[in-house]
């Protein structure tokens, strides 16, 4: 376990120090909440309406397209050679990889959401709401990602390509996820309903997504 | 035959189907006939095909 | 490794070669019985001809998603069992399924324009087809982009397996979004009451439509054999130049 | 222990690299890969490491661990080094230590290898020979019994060839195994050499 | 004038076989505009009504994150250094490497607006007008960032956090673009005031981002 | 032509690396730096290329051409290998080729360092003494007067070295200059030695 952990804290680390932590991820949101109004008008109950989806557009995009970055760059400089010689298994090596992206992109994130909700002009609970599914849904996020970026290793090839072959599937993810939050918002529908849904989704990628890439790894070495 | 009010959208899908499936059949058969052209060309320059060197695949 | 034991291969392309011609009279025989059930059949009394369209539209969509399954099936085989003919089987599939795919589309978009009045809607259905069109299309890109076949086919098929849990996402999602937002047009006509007089043309159509997959699915398969034999002959003669040393 | 290579066949790319090589390499002795740029020493290595994957033949390590595989038991020192630029050279140290299963790690391998006056500096601002030396603190660090040094003394200077040769001594000494690629001489009295020839 | 060329037609080359090709930028946005309708749900009037804005801030996010690699691969492999030695001035160096990029990430954008328009529920005028402005508007994106890209090659150490920095200066290009096509889409402005903007807004951009980029990477080699 | 420096100051992350360093090469001469890991071979080299700032002292390049700078004389060989592994051999060297100034390239280079038979393959699939070839074709291919050579013989075999000690010697006999790194012998005859010692 102690092996699994210096791992996990090199890459926060390393994230900290070369990527400036999750500042470009909010940075980044912070510009789409400021663009919105010009592109919708100041309409400030649709704005509230499609927030949310804005929000989670946004950070699907942010984490594909950071993603491929996270296990080539360990290739790279042969990292990942030496981290098949460990004696920790492969899935847990990756997991806790995929874990410090999160830590590092997903959850400034989540923290942020709440204060873009006021700009959204959601009331604090609607924004705790939206905050809620964020946590809940931009591990499988990662996780999905993390699929792609053991793919993009083991082809030696990144960028927009290994982005379009997972995005497919973080479909449900954003739809459970962003009907989660327009029921916490609007209603009619339970928010329950759509939030359990988004759990079983993020487990199912975490497991699916730690054994893929795993495996993708293993098969692709060289 | 009458398609009624709407024969331009059943004639074009049909014809889309065709030419899909034409392009499809056109594609197979152009790919088959460029991979035995590169055949074709490495036997010429001497490289010899797999199956008439049988010692080496019993490895 | 599938590219330098091609021993089973061999025996395949013999088979190949002389099981093609007779796939493709059937074939036609199919397509030739089914048009013409498909002109005698009746008029929907609310969609008037343009039933028409069905018979292309729900075949392509069925093979559309067939085939992913069967590229399932193949990445099982590529990654468990190791046979060296399964990842030439998932490569030759893709570009017939999404083929068929696009045609599902395609049709489904002729067909909702006079129905529906817009060509493109965003229902579950059609976006979760658009979607499985987009997993076709990035799973040539990826064949396309490497090389080296040995290393594409075990990428493709861990794509394969994770995209396969869309299928029945593709199946059920239409549930989640009734319940939303679409009218239910499209589950008008579905279900047991299709009249015969629709159904028999429909399934001669879906026939010489996978008679038509099985022979295209052949001859990709044959042209991609011979395509890993040149490779791996141009790779020999690489190797074998005079002057590779020093 | 024992290292035991039977009929090995390597392909990458699509193209064999060599076929039917054997060897054989006991407690507390060298094994010394040479041949061509390209004959396959650093594949041979890889191999031995379960990067590459043999296309045939056998690979065992003998009376080793019987709980750990071959490549959790052995130091793999490539061409690459493994190091991230933006940690300092003690903090890449004490990852890979940990990482490879070292219970409390020192700053021993630093001073080892004459990297203790820099152990703060960001690895980005090491030369290339000290960037070669921390790697070899690595083999310090963590004990494994099985070494796979890629052409080790590439960049060093004289001096540190010489710390090199001295723990490559002990580490035989004390029955551990070597199995190096090289151009020349990597310091060491009697090795077993196996010369990779031409491809066919 | 032709070590330039050599150099454009090396870094297409390498898009093209790395990151899968034109093709792929224009697939990664059509999955983009195909995951907007599962986000905001299928409001086919909404959807036209911010659809230009997701289009452009799709482009924003490709832009700047496949960017900070553009340079950064050239240094870690030396060929950045090599590019030092070359009889080319490194300003010139440096854009046609941008317009490589632009070719490989803006243009496919811009080529499958009007297809992207389509699904949008467009006509054929207002997705010409788009494209128009993705036309116009891509280059400054990709030349702004440009200079983050040269910045976070010579501070090793939190250089994408001065990347982050960059970042703002995009936001007057979004505005006026997002602006324009809103313009073409629904007025009531005219068209031609904010494209007018946009033109000149890339046209400053092309030049600064240019020098900027060059004086960094000058300043920063070691 | 002739290399001089005089009185050179090399600052490096704010260490000083060395001081008060003077050297002088003549056309067909060979200079040999050497000197411990860390003494600053390749900061000087570096510098000459134009990438390291001096701190102080002079570097010129006398009766050269007045036209083009220092480094734009220069082939600088490092310990990265600028090649692109998804771009062919060919290609590689081609676009180096173009990019330094010769006007059309052609595939000698590639057949001096022994390469013809890899051309077409991606430089992905070579081995490290094939890269660094692949790096060595690139002086051949572009014509310039100064060679600086950062440990050129690392990962050579044999006769790889001989190649490279005989287009060292060509280049040399048609006037022009090297300044090489090394921790051995490079296989030049007579050579000039500057040896840089232990920092302050
Ligand atoms: C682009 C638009 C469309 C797409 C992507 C599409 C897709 C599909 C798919 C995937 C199926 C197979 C479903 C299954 O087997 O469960 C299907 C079946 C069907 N579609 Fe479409 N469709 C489209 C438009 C339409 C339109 C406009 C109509 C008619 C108004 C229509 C009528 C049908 C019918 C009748 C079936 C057969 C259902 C059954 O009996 O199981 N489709 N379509
Ligand atoms: N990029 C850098 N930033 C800061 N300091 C550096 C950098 N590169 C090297 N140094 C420092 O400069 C000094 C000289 O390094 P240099 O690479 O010139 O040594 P060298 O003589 O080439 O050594 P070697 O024989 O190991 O190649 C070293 O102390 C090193 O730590
Ligand atoms: N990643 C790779 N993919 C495909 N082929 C490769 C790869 N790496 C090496 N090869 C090929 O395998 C052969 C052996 O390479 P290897 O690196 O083992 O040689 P080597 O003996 O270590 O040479 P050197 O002395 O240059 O280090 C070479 O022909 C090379 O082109
Ligand atoms: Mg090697
Ligand atoms: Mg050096």
């Amino acid at each position: 376990m102690t092996a699994l952990a210096a791992l996990f804290v090199r890459d926060v680390r390393l994230a900290i120090r070369v990527g400036g932590g999750g500042g470009i991820g909010v940075l980044f949101f912070l510009i789409v909440v400021t663009l919105m109004p010009f592109a919708i008008g100041p309409d400030l109950a649709l704005l509230g309406r499609i927030g949310p989806a804005i929000l989670w557009l946004g950070a699907l995009l942010a984490s594909l397209l950071t993603l491929d970055r996270l296990l080539a760059m360990d290739q790279e400089d042969g990292s990942l050679d030496l981290m098949l010689t460990g004696r920790s298994p492969l899935e847990l090596a990756v997991a806790a990889k995929a874990l410090a992206h999160w830590l590092t992109t997903g959850l400034p994130l989540v923290i942020a959401a709440p204060l873009l909700g006021l700009f959204l002009n959601l009331d604090l609970g609607s924004s705790g709401a939206v905050a809620l599914t964020l946590l809940a849904g931009t591990p499988a996020l990662t996780f999905i990602g993390l699929i792609g970026a053991a793919l993009s290793v083991t082809l030696r090839r990144g960028g927009l390509l290994l982005a379009v072959l997972v995005m497919p599937l973080t479909v449900p993810v954003l739809i459970f996820g962003v009907a989660a939050s327009n029921a916490a918002l609007v209603g009619p529908l339970p928010f329950g309903t759509p939030f359990t849904i988004l759990c079983a989704l993020t487990l199912i990628s975490i497991v699916v997504g730690t054994f893929a890439a795993a495996t993708a790894l293993r098969h692709g070495m060289e | 035959m009458n398609l009624g009010p709407h024969a331009p959208f059943i004639v074009a899908a049909y014809g889309i189907a065709t030419f899909v499936i034409g392009a499809l059949i056109a594609w197979v058969m152009l790919d088959h006939r460029a991979q035995l052209r590169a055949l074709d060309d490495l036997e010429l320059r001497g490289v010899t095909r797999r199956s008439d060197r049988a010692p080496e695949k019993t490895a | 490794m599938p590219i330098i034991d091609l021993a089973n291969p061999t025996r395949f392309l013999r088979f190949a070669e002389r099981a093609l011609p007779w796939l493709a009279g059937l074939t036609l025989l199919a397509f030739a019985a089914g048009l013409n059930l498909t002109l005698g059949a009746p008029d929907d009394y609310q969609q008037g001809a343009t039933v028409k369209i069905m018979f292309i539209h729900v075949p392509s969509a069925w093979l559309g998603m067939g085939i992913w399954a069967l590229m399932t099936i193949a990445a099982l085989g590529t990654l468990v069992w190791r046979h060296p003919l399964a990842d030439v089987a998932a490569k030759a599939a893709a570009p017939v399924g999404a083929a068929f795919t696009l045609l599902c589309l395609v049709t489904g978009s002729l067909w909702g324009r006079p129905m529906w009045g817009a060509y493109w809607v965003w229902d579950a259905r059609l976006t979760s087809v658009l979607v499985l069109f987009l997993m076709y299309l990035g799973v040539m890109a990826l064949w396309r982009t490497v090389d080296d076949p040995a290393r594409a086919g075990r990428a493709a098929a861990i794509l394969t397996l994770v995209g396969a849990i869309n299928l029945p996402i593709i199946k059920f999602s239409v549930d989640w979004w009734n319940t939303l937002h679409q009218p239910a047009s499209v589950l008008r006509l579905a279900g047991p009451s299709i009249h015969p007089s629709i159904l028999i043309p429909l399934l001669a159509m879906t026939l010489a439509f996978v008679l038509l997959f099985l022979a295209l699915h052949l001859a990709a398969m044959r042209n991609e054999i011979l395509r890993r034999r040149v490779r791996s002959l141009m790779m020999m003669q690489a190797q074998t130049a005079p002057g590779s040393g020093s | 222990m024992r290292l035991l290579g039977t009929q090995l066949v390597c392909v990458r790319g699509g193209r064999q690299v060599f076929a039917g090589l054997d060897f054989d390499v006991g407690a507390g002795e060298a094994l010394v890969v040479t041949g061509r740029n390209g004959a396959g020493k650093s594949s041979l290595l890889r191999m031995i490491a379960g990067f590459v994957r043999t296309a045939g033949g056998l690979l065992e390590l003998r009376h080793g661990d019987p709980e750990l595989t071959l490549p959790e038991q052995a130091h793999y020192l490539g061409h690459q080094d493994a190091l991230k630029p933006s940690l300092s050279v003690a903090e890449n140290l004490d990852f890979w230590a940990r990482y490879l299963g070292a219970e409390a790690p020192g700053r021993d391998g630093l001073e080892a290898v004459g990297l203790g006056a820099v152990a703060a500096l960001p690895a980005a601002y090491l030369s290339a020979g000290q960037r070669r030396r921390l790697s070899i603190a690595r083999l310090v660090a963590v004990q494994r019994p099985l070494w796979l040094l890629d052409e080790p003394t590439s960049a060093l200077d004289r001096a540190a060839q010489e710390t090199l040769a001295g723990l490559m001594r002990a580490h035989l000494a004390g029955g551990g195994l070597i199995v190096a690629a090289a151009h020349g001489p990597i310091g060491l009295a009697d090795t077993k050499e196996l010369r990779l020839e031409e491809a066919p």
